[in-house]
């Protein structure tokens, strides 16, 4: 540890986020959305799209919703249709669908009785998600571990076939860890296109045969060369907990995942987004899917400098979400950021005390840091450097999830050639600098060690600021990104609701079994 | 007079390039690369650097030097003619001849998330140390955020009588922003609106030339703030005697 | 089948392009660098970035998309075109065909005083792992050394009988390259003692097309070594049936 | 001091080298040569060129060593004629040239009493000298101290006015020095060419013309922008003394200036270049012109990492050649360099150990650090990184003289642009490490302690050779960049010669005397 934190302080500054975290868990306890629903009936099996196009989830809840009273859970109306039509959830969904049944009758009858009928359904989607877990630790086990950042690549045509190609390439040059990045809408919809795409603006649809297209592409290489390639979607949105599901059945490696972003950047509804967030890290703890979040994006609206503490408070607030979810540190990818003007003198001690203080607080996360993209412009050269700047950064304080910078970050989605000169640049810098942080110590009193302490001091700050006013103030309040929430507004509200006395969820529940068992 | 790049001596012509290919990496693909530059016109053209992308693709970088030559006086700029002037300025004219206040709607649209450009523009704290027209005296400006569909920005617009519109688009890939933007003006026009409102839309990618092409007003680029804007929609209201103080 | 540059889409002819003009930095200067990319066959070209050098020159980094379009099979390609043997391998072939040993004289000519191309050719320890000429059996390397004029060097080769003569040109300024290379040859030829010798030459910026243009057997460039130009060396002999043993 | 290199060992080396270059300098002090006493001339005022285009120092030096005698040196000659004739030593120079006059009748005469003749003329140039001297102390003195590196890039157009262009350009950029590269073959001649030219390759001329005209332009620059900026030029080559002069009367403010450079990669010849940079030292010295010596030249063709120590043990050399000049410290520009091959795990590491070692041995030595060169590729975006890499080496071990490294270092001379990004590059590194090295402090027994240790242990080792088999002998074995030369070899050799006992040099004494008296 370089910096010596005073322990005692981020102690404090974890209890801070923990009633942050506590207050939250209380009011996603008493509800669930729409989102959720669907994501059960996924996990029961539920697949493909109707006619026109509505996945057979949709229209199952779309019914209830309409038709019922979706207060007491799908869990109620399927269970009960099985006891009585005999029939797997998937006819019923497409019975429902087709309108030649309705589930209005069980509106009224009492908490479901039936809800054991769905073990055989949840075991078969359990055994798919172990199978994969267990692959991918094998795959891993086999191969050396990596000393210096894995190395991470978006990929983002539009087209999922060209996105394989550029895929590909990346794995062929060096890189770790490929995101497909999502079609510029698809967070805002309320349901998850089917099939595989090829049409899609700065990103391309996240399907779930499109994870099973790259997945599979990336597997082959993985064959050939005997290094696992891991795959990244994301999740946050409208359809967090149904694509964390998807991702887990698909055997995705990480996922966006953090409802923070969908609420600042996307503007999704607070409540709706955090009931939606629990689910799917439940999930992705269970799938072993590590988790990405987005505070690296409050420092593209605010100042790096002045704001980097809220970075670190909202980092601080995540783990405690987390970890409510049953997450072990070990699938926290924390996000952080390079994102200091690179006028300002000394920007580079700034950007490595803000690294080490990270690195020093989460010891056991797996730090996500994110690039300089604010400040690239159309000076390929110059982007160039700022990009070995991040990568010296990167290496020296040990990030592990380690996005490239594209010399292009102001000009256009990545080419196959921006992506490879990035994945150069880092491993021209990591074999440079590998061993660099083992050669000195900070100076006591220096910028470096002031810097770090000043912006724990300001997080705590803004912690203790947050605990008392609760999370929801402070979103109002714009304490994040600058941006103001509130509970009341933004997209997917209707889709929230508070659970009946008889909603059951037993998907949650046998996942949570499992892992308070530790399985 | 006409000219040609310059590497190290006048007109000697010399440019650098670099594209991928979809071809293996080979002196195949170099001599492959080569014949582009040749069909752009290069001559004594130079691979220096090639390099592997997949087994199907390949990276190259090359200098060469153009025969082609280009008369700087023929060359015309199509950029917003009016000149800027300085926030004071506008609002000192605005007091003298306009009825306040100007009504400034603007929004990042379609699926559109990036409110960092159209922010700039319109909020108090402004960007690179020009305030945004919320400080201006004489001037309503209604922020409406970013993901904002077409049909929402008119109505809005309507709703608050506003005389200009201010559009964002910062995502341009596969031509996105083209099709939203044509889809706006073809709904003023379906309405019959068009000439109600000033219409003008910015971003990063965005031209002027581009912006009078699509049927804006005008358009504005990168280091454009809100005072350009705010001089230019003034001189058209001026031009189209909108809100003028009669004497 | 014809090909385009590679973004991110198949012949999507995506191309990156940088150059400087003798212009001050300005909007019009853009616009300049736009009417250059036109020219080369480029449209939505778009000057990403621009500064100026000085009050007269400005630089410029534009992308654009070419219509050009090459059809990689009708690509030729100049090379030396015998395939390279291991050192081995030649030896061998010298041990059972030829009159050993064959003399490879060799110098960096003119005012050029860089050695490390040639020297990577002939000197025993060799370059990148494969050593030089001077480790050969059946070949007798003698290195000049730099900054040999043309002159000295046909002395040299004709004292010691050479079979082979090398040349390493790297400096290529103003074609200072160009120059000597032909002098050479023209020596040579006033001599009448062109066909007497197996003439290659080689450098950084020396391409087999170029050599082959100036009057010598072969030109190398960078990624060649020793026993790239043994290789040919003796399939040229072989050809010529210069030192070929009698049966 | 951050490596806190053992200070008696580092005494250790310097003795070593005082006596390597005490044993040069009896040698040199026994000889003169043509160049020496085309300088005497210069410096006695003598300027232009015949109808032959034959400087007249050329053509005066000619007719006396071809039918007199030279051992008795040129003044011998030039002062019995000016007392005779009473003529300038121009006129006589041109009556020499057009045959009018014939200096034969003075071989048989003793040492010539009318040294005293030449006094005017000699002060005649001092003083031009010394103005040049207290114009660039004062304009220096008005201007803030820099407090990072300063800029040095390289023009090299090979037309002067075009070389203008491109100055302007690079200081209208931010360079604090420019040098004008010299045309390839130009070290050779056994003259300085004359004029304004127009036609050189990977370079231009040097002539004093082309220095006057360059550094009005520079002094142009500074009137406007209040910014001086230090002009370059070579002086190593067969002309070694005469274009130090030149440089002195034009104000130059820095020469490189270098046999062993001459010898190794020039094949000049070892004692005719010794004598000539004694010479050319001293002038040096008395205007106070900063050298720069070319040790980085040996990483070329010796590997950066294998040899460092024969840079270093170089640097220890021409240090005592400059104090046996009478050169201060501060006027030493010692070289090394960035050099060691980028595929090596570490590089970065161990270029900051060498850059710390050469600037804790010569604390006062504005150290001359040359950039990357080598292994510079096409790869114009890798090449950015490699130079991004040596600035921040650069900045972070203080050192003086910054040569800026060009992105198309392997491809072409420098374009208008390179040298742009070049300076770009270099300021942003600055902006961002100004502070760096106050921040931490290298652990003892890591990598960079015990590579610095290592190089000066081999240093020493080297050294010590040297001191025992004599300069010579290291030449003749090639120990410096890999290359032989022998003492009875090379360019200009016969331009050498024994003094006579009547041989007089009333400049350089004159210059020793006010060096000593320290004016
Ligand atoms: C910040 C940012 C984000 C933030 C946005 C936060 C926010 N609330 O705005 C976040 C992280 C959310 C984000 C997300 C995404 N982004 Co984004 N993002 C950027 C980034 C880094 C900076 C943009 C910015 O703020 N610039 C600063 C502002 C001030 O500049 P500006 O917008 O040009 O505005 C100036 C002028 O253009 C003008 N102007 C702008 N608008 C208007 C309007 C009017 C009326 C007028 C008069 C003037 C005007 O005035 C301003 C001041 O001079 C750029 C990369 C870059 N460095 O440019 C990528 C970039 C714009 N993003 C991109 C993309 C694709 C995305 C994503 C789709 C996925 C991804 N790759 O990240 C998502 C989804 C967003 C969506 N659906 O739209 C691409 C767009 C590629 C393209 N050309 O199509 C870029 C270029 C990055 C890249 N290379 O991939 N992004
Ligand atoms: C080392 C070097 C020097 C050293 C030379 C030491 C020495 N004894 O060789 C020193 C410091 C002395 C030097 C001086 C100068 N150099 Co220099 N130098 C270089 C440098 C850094 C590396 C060249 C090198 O050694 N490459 C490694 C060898 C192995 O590669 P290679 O020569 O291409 O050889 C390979 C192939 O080409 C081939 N090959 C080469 N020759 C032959 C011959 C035959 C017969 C065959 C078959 C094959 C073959 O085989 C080799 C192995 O694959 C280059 C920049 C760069 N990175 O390329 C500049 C460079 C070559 N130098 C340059 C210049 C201009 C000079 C100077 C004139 C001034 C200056 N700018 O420094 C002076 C004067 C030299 C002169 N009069 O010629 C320019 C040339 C520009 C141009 N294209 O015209 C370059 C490109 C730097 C630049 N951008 O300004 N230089
Ligand atoms: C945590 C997180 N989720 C999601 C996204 C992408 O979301 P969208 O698809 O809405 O652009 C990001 C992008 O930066 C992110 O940081
Ligand atoms: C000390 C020294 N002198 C002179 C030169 C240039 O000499 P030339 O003009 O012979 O290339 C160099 C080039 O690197 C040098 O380092």
């Amino acid at each position: 540890m370089k910096l010596n934190v005073d322990q005692a302080q981020v102690r404090r500054c974890k209890n801070h986020a923990k009633t942050i975290a506590q207050d939250v868990q209380s009011m996603i306890d008493e509800h669930s959305t729409v989102a959720v629903e669907r994501t059960i009936l996924r996990m029961l099996g539920l697949d493909g799209v109707t006619a026109l196009d509505v996945p057979y989830a949709n229209a199952l809840v779309d019914h209830i919703k309409e038709d019922c009273d979706l207060s007491k859970g799908v869990v109620h109306y399927v269970t009960y249709a099985m006891h009585e039509t005999q029939q797997t959830p998937q006819q019923i969904a497409e019975a429902v669908a087709s309108k030649k049944l309705s589930l209005k009758a069980y509106q009224a009858l009492p908490k479901s009785p039936y809800v054991a009928l769905l073990e055989p359904y949840i075991d078969t989607t359990f055994q798919i998600i172990l199978k994969q877990r267990a692959y991918r630790a094998e795959t891993l086990a086999k191969q050396p571990q990596k000393t210096t950042p894995e190395l991470y690549v978006i990929v983002a045509t539009g087209n999922i076939y060209e996105d394989i190609e550029q895929a590909l390439s990346a794995a062929h040059k060096g890189a770790d860890i490929i995101a497909v990045i999502r079609t510029t809408g698809q967070s805002l919809l309320d349901y998850v296109p089917y099939g595989a795409t090829t049409e899609g603006f700065g990103g391309t649809m996240a399907t779930q045969e499109n994870f099973r297209l790259m997945r599979e592409a990336l597997d082959g290489f993985t064959q050939k060369h005997h290094r696992y390639i891991k795959l990244v979607n994301y999740a946050s949105g409208l359809c967090m907990p149904e694509i964390a599901a998807m991702g887990a059945i698909e055997r995705l490696d990480m996922m966006l995942n953090d409802s923070l972003y969908g609420i600042i950047f996307r503007d999704i509804n607070i409540k709706r987004t955090f009931v939606d967030q629990y689910f799917s890290r439940v999930i992705s703890a269970f799938a072993q899917i590590i988790i990405n979040t987005g505070e690296d994006n409050y420092l593209t609206t605010s100042d790096a400098f002045e704001h980097a503490h809220t970075v670190l408070a909202s980092q601080f607030i995540n783990e405690q979400f987390a970890l409510l979810a049953c997450m072990p540190p070990e699938l926290m990818g924390l996000g952080h950021a390079f994102e200091i003007d690179p006028n300002m003198p000394h920007s580079f001690l700034y950007e490595l005390a803000q690294a080490e203080l990270s690195r020093e607080v989460f010891p056991k996360a797996p730090l996500k840091y994110m690039p300089p993209t604010k400040h690239m412009t159309g000076d390929i050269f110059k982007g160039t450097i700022q990009n070995a700047l991040f990568n010296i950064v990167a290496v020296t304080t040990h990030q592990s999830i380690h996005l490239l910078g594209m010399l292009t970050e102001a000009i256009h989605t990545p080419w196959m050639s921006d992506r490879a000169l990035a994945i150069e640049n880092a491993q021209y810098i990591a074999k440079a600098f590998q061993a660099f942080s083992e050669e000195f110590t900070y100076v006591e009193g220096g910028r470096i060690k002031k810097r770090a302490q000043d912006v724990l001091n300001n997080a705590q700050g803004l912690l203790k600021t947050i605990q008392e006013e609760g999370l929801f103030a402070t979103l109002e309040h714009g304490r994040f990104a600058g941006i103001k929430r509130r509970p009341t507004q933004g997209k997917g509200l209707d889709g929230v609701f508070k659970k009946h006395p008889d909603y059951q969820n037993p998907v949650l529940e046998a996942m949570l079994k499992r892992l308070q068992e530790g399985s | 007079m006409t000219i040609r790049p310059y590497g190290d001596t006048m007109n000697d012509g010399k440019v650098q390039l670099s594209f991928s290919l979809p071809l293996p990496c080979s002196l195949h693909g170099e001599e492959t690369a080569k014949a582009f530059a040749l069909k752009m016109g290069l001559h004594d053209v130079q691979v220096v650097h090639a390099s592997p992308l997949s087994e199907q693709f390949s990276y190259y970088i090359l200098y060469g030097t153009t025969h082609h030559q280009v008369d700087p006086e023929t060359v015309q700029i199509s950029d917003v003619n009016t000149d800027s002037l300085s926030k004071e300025a506008i609002e000192a004219w605005i007091e003298r001849d306009f009825e306040a206040p100007i009504t400034f709607v603007g929004a990042s649209t379609g699926t559109d998330a990036h409110t960092v450009g159209i922010d700039a523009i319109m909020n108090m704290k402004g960007y690179a140390g020009h305030y945004g027209l919320e400080r201006y005296k004489g001037i309503e400006a209604i922020n409406l955020g970013s993901q904002v569909d077409n049909d929402s920005l008119l109505e809005e617009a309507r709703k608050h009588r506003a005389d200009v519109i201010l559009i964002s688009q910062t995502v341009t890939q596969k031509d996105v922003h083209i099709q939203n933007l044509t889809a706006f003006i073809e709904l003023l026009e379906a309405e019959n609106v068009r000439d109600e409102f000033i219409v003008i839309v910015g971003g990063a990618r965005i031209s002027h030339a581009l912006a009078k092409e699509l049927g804006y007003d005008a358009g504005f680029g990168q280091k454009k703030y809100a005072n350009d804007v705010a001089s230019f929609a003034l001189h058209l209201m001026d031009q189209k005697q909108r809100k003028k103080k009669k004497l």
